[in-house]
């Protein structure tokens, strides 16, 4: 089977883009930058990465002005078709601003913005769930200030981590990132494309990455 | 003309820096302080003469934008 | 609204001297316009000129086979391998960070970063060297809070990772406290951007932020207060920055370099339009027309001076290739910044500036950047210099429980973890970090190759206070000692020294022997200085000054980051190695500041053909992956460095320091030169210690890791989780 | 009572989020906006029933701690 294709996602102020393309190639991608004014996507695209972050400053409140660009509906189509996404931190904020996510990320409990690395264990990741059976802990970098995850009163979410031994950021029911509720996007505050390396830390993070490249090759085959 | 947007979280959201201005505010000795709660101020500049159009404006860009409902409220100030 | 008459008053209000007047009216032939005094008033002032301390900078070793650019431009250049080099600088922003702390700090980061990416390099890793007044005192709080959240919102929003620095607190920091931002980038050693206004002829293109009334001067202020005293009393001279847009700058930037239309950039930092201006066209011995009605504005009504003198942040100004400009122009349009042709460089070696098609400017270049004025200012040493170097140990009270004093050293406000700070940064964008903060030097991974670079900024203001000479030639020592005991080798230094008034002669004698003594370490460590900044004027009528403060920005070299060494204890039954000899040396030392509220004495004695000895073995045990951690031993001493290794790896240790004749004070806390302490799988101790004998550094094993307590003999013996909770509460319960 | 403070930058001061929601709704097709300013809504509960002590109380909060006033102005709605 040829190499998962994926796309990530460059708004103006995305500042973990470089290093999601080169974690998903670490893990096998053929991934490319996808620029937020193109209206409409490449062909033959298997998923898409919406990298971290502060997509147009984080002004206003986090993803609330990237989920206007014209990237955003072509993304919106393709995620509605079934085609796997995966946000993480500010991607994971643009995806709960553009509604494909439930939910909203505010500002940490104690008001600081946090990097450290944080241990989260599996539940319910969708589709992206080859590699990460329920109950499988990864150890990731967390690295932002509104990361709290404050859930839709209307949509009950499907969590898809959840943090280990308390969240760093005050998030609801320690909540560390969801899924929508077809399975095919997941957003997330840790990183994975940061934990893809033993030499900068950890590399629990490829097994989060291969999981959405494999849900993305599934995704192709189906069609 | 000018219009004030006054975003603010809905009643029951966790403000976390109206907590910590309140406790701020009370280390100081500003013991009458019982609740302080935190929001954003919009001034918006509007090319049009008529109050009731740039109210409507407003309240479609709050609606659109500058508010998420479902955390935020929104009050568009004279 | 029309221009002030231009009266001596109104120059001497400007900062001028009577003496820079009168070499004014011999440079011109006439008197200034108003215009131009505010020309002349930011390009003769200190920060601009280093007219103070230009002849000592002249004395520092600058040379070094890796330098590929030494001071003079933006930032200095080192051959880092492989076609790469770094480019590398620290800077202060000190006076902005007292009066808004979040915003001073912000755009002092700012302003380092566009230092680096003007040059062509693509920022890598940030440092930041912090001082403040006591933590006890609430407003200091307030400053720290304010400055740590600005830094990490402006590096964290622009995407490059602080991976280190230094934070420290002392009364005489309380009304001057120090912000000193570091940054190094990477770039391809045939891609490097200078600041040169070459090629008369081609066009001066404004790219980046509109320029508004930020952070004018205040004695401009002053001035144009008569005449509109309404707004301008109101004006801040504070400017705010955007790292959104500095973000933008950078790709955008870096893009319009690869197109080669640009023939030469700079940022426009402090004086903003004008110092760029002045020193492009200087460098290159041209002269600029400028139209400053071109230039993009966020405000309406600004005037010729203050659209010379505005501080706006996130601008750049760049010259192009003639008939090129198109090329840069497209590459602004897509960032969504603005771009626009200010000027064009002419031969006659004159800055003619125009507005509202009138001349408001026209002076020759090099009289005023090259040729500004330079001080011989008078020094004095203070009458009681010999006095305070004395201390009798004799009558030092022997310590009566040496546990508590480490466990108060591990919780005092300068020794406890500082993790609270680190905590607020991105330590990982660009993945690169290999060693994050938290122990000695940071290590980053040089992007697409095998190499890596140990970052680290380091000054012990306690020393350099006591003996300003000896104090920098210190913080030289440690700073390559942080940066050897990560396995890199010492390769270059920059600085920023934080003094006084130059106008003092005490202060002016500190300036002159701190740059001596770092000139001398630096030439004795084979160390280049390949640029830095000088911060004067840091003290405060009735508060008095600040204690010297040369901050050394170092950069070190591992051939294959993969043999990087942490700090930390790795794991239990390691052999736990002291290098280096401990001295009765308990001068200055945080051991008698924090235990016994003194701080007198001459520092530790220097032993720099030692610490190059040090260097050397650590780089070889490192390649041939020998150690398991090593950690250098300074502030608090060998008892210090210990528990801190326990601490950060959950890991006890059971160790007897060598003793000879010392008290137990001075074995546990003397900090002592050109020590450190290594751990080894005790298969490797044996050639570990092998090789530190044939590099002729005194080695000893001392014991072992493991188990849940601190046992140093002689007279320690704590547990390590209490020790743990008292080092890591401090800043958090102070802080928030 | 509750009180409502307005803190906003002073004018001239480098605005960056208004310049970015300026910038987010004329592309949404608002081009009526000519300008737009930030600032922070403070909303104070003093357990204090005289309306003038509670005025001077949130005066004196914004003067230490609420505003810093080499950048920010504040205004105290009723
Ligand atoms: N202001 C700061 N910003 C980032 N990292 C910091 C800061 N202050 C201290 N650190 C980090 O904390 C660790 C300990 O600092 P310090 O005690 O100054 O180290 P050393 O004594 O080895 O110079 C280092 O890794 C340092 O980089
Ligand atoms: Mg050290």
């Amino acid at each position: 089977m040829s190499a998962a294709r994926v796309g990530v996602l460059v708004f103006p102020g995305s500042l973990d883009d470089r290093d999601m393309l080169r974690g998903l190639e670490l893990c096998g991608a053929e991934a490319q930058f996808l620029w937020h004014k193109d209206a409409r996507l490449p062909e033959s695209l298997d998923g898409i990465g919406v990298p971290g972050g502060f997509s147009y400053g984080d002004y206003l409140r986090c993803g609330a002005m990237a989920r206007f660009s014209p990237v955003m509906r072509a993304v919106l189509e393709f995620a509605q078709s079934g085609k796997p996404v995966l946000g993480v931190c500010n991607g994971f904020q643009i995806l709960c601003e553009a509604g494909l996510l439930p939910g909203v990320l505010v500002r940490n409990r104690d008001l600081k913005y946090v990097c450290q690395d944080v241990r989260v264990a599996v539940e319910d990741p969708g589709k992206f769930r080859a590699e990460l059976p329920p109950g499988r802990g990864l150890v990731m970098p967390v690295k932002h200030g509104e990361g709290a995850y404050v859930p839709d009163p209307d949509h009950k979410p499907r969590v898809a981590f959840r943090y280990v031994g308390g969240s760093p950021n005050g998030s609801t029911d320690d909540i560390a990132g969801v899924a929508n509720a077809a399975g095919n996007v997941v957003g997330l505050m840790p990183h994975p494309e940061h934990a893809t390396d033993p030499l900068l830390g950890s590399s629990d993070g490829g097994a989060l990455l291969r999981s959405f490249l494999a849900a993305c090759v599934a995704a192709r085959t189906r069609r | 003309m000018k219009l004030r947007v006054l975003v603010s979280l809905k009643p029951g959201v966790l403000d976390a820096q109206g907590r910590a201005i309140e406790h701020a505010l009370r280390d100081l000795g500003y013991t009458q302080v019982s609740g302080v709660r935190t929001g954003k101020l919009i001034v918006l500049d509007l090319d049009t003469p008529d109050p009731e159009k740039a109210r409507a404006l407003a309240a479609e860009a709050c609606e659109k934008l500058l508010a998420n409902p479902v955390i935020e409220q929104y009050e568009i100030l004279s | 609204m029309s221009d002030p008459e231009v009266t001596d008053q109104l120059a001497r209000e400007h900062g001028l001297s009577d003496h820079e007047i009168a070499l004014i009216g011999e440079v011109l032939g006439r008197r200034p316009s108003f215009a131009e005094l505010g020309i002349f008033s930011v390009m003769w002032s200190e920060h601009c000129s280093y007219k103070s301390s230009r002849r000592y900078l002249q004395k520092l070793p600058t040379k070094g086979a890796c330098v590929v650019q030494g001071p003079g431009e933006n930032a200095g250049v080192i051959d880092v391998g492989d076609g790469n080099v770094a480019v590398f600088k620290i800077e202060s922003h000190n006076h902005p960070s007292y009066v808004e702390p979040h915003g001073g700090a912000a755009t002092g980061v700012g302003g380092i970063l566009r230092d680096i990416f003007t040059m062509g390099a693509r920022p890598l890793a940030s440092l930041d060297s912090l001082r403040f007044g006591p933590l006890d005192d609430p407003h200091q709080r307030y400053l720290v809070r304010g400055v740590v959240a600005g830094i990490g919102d402006y590096g964290n929003a622009f995407g490059c990772a602080t991976v280190g620095g230094e934070v420290t607190f002392h009364p005489r920091y309380r009304k001057n406290v120090l912000v000193n931002a570091m940054n190094l980038g990477i770039a391809r050693a045939d891609q490097i951007f200078l600041a040169k206004a070459a090629g008369p002829g081609n066009p001066v293109i404004y790219v980046g932020s509109k320029t508004g009334r930020d952070g004018i001067h205040g004695a401009s202020l002053l001035a144009s207060a008569e005449f509109d005293a309404d707004t301008d009393a109101k004006r801040p001279t504070v400017q705010l920055g955007d790292p959104f847009t500095e973000k933008l700058l950078l790709e955008a930037c870096l893009e319009a370099m690869a197109t080669g239309a640009v023939v030469g950039i700079q940022d426009m930092g402090a004086a903003g339009l004008t110092c760029s201006s002045f020193e492009m066209a200087s460098r290159s011995g041209t002269g600029i027309e400028m139209d400053l009605d071109a230039v993009p504005q966020r405000e309406s009504n600004m005037s010729a001076y203050e659209l010379l003198l505005s501080e706006s942040q996130e601008r750049m100004l760049q010259v192009a290739e003639k008939g090129r400009e198109q090329e840069i122009f497209a590459v602004f349009r897509k960032w969504d910044l603005d771009a626009a042709i200010v000027g064009r460089v002419t031969s006659d070696g004159h800055m003619r500036v125009r507005w509202h098609g009138q001349v408001v400017a026209d002076v020759p270049v090099d009289p005023i950047a090259a040729n500004a004025p330079v001080y011989d200012r008078p020094t004095a040493r203070p009458a009681d210099f010999e006095e305070r170097q004395k201390l009798d140990l004799a009558q030092l009270a022997p310590e009566s429980d040496p546990s508590a004093a480490l466990l108060q050293l591990l919780a005092s406000p300068n020794l406890c973890s500082r993790e609270w700070v680190y905590r607020q940064y991105d330590q990982l964008v660009g993945s690169s970090t290999v060693l994050r903060p938290g122990g000695d030097a940071a290590v980053v991974r040089i992007p697409e190759t095998e190499r890596g670079l140990a970052l680290t900024t380091d000054c012990n203001p306690r020393y350099c206070a006591q003996d300003p000479y000896l104090g920098a030639q210190h913080a030289v020592a440690e700073a390559a000692r942080n940066v050897a005991v990560t396995g890199a080798r010492p390769l270059a230094v920059t600085n920023c020294l934080n003094f006084g008034s130059p106008e003092r002669p005490e202060a002016m004698w500190e300036f002159a022997e701190a740059t001596r003594g770092m000139g001398d370490a630096c030439r004795a460590l084979g160390l280049p200085i390949t640029g830095g900044n000088v911060s004067f004027y840091n003290e405060t009528a009735g508060e008095g000054a600040i204690p010297p403060t040369p901050t050394i920005g170092l950069v070190g070299i591992l051939d294959d980051v993969t043999c990087a060494v942490p700090a930390a204890f790795r794991g239990a039954g390691d052999d736990v190695i002291l290098l280096g000899e401990t001295r009765s040396e308990l001068g200055a030392s945080e051991y008698l500041a924090v235990r016994h509220g003194i701080e007198r004495g001459a520092p530790p004695a220097l032993d720099l053909a030692a610490e190059q000895r040090l260097q050397k073995l650590l780089a070889a045990a490192a390649a041939r992956r020998l150690m398991r951690s090593a950690h250098d031993c300074s502030d608090g001493g060998a008892a210090l460095a210990l528990a801190e290794c326990a601490i950060r790896s959950g890991f006890g240790l059971d160790v007897a320091l060598p003793a000879t004749g010392l008290r137990p004070e001075v074995a546990l806390f003397a900090e002592s030169c050109a020590r450190a302490l290594v751990s080894c799988s005790p298969s490797n101790s044996a050639a570990f210690l092998a090789l530190a004998r044939e590099h002729g550094v005194p080695a000893a094993r001392i014991g072992q890791t493991g188990g849940v307590r601190i046992r140093i003999a002689p007279g320690v013996d704590v547990s390590l989780p209490e020790a743990h909770d008292l080092w890591a509460r401090t800043l958090p319960e102070a802080l928030g």
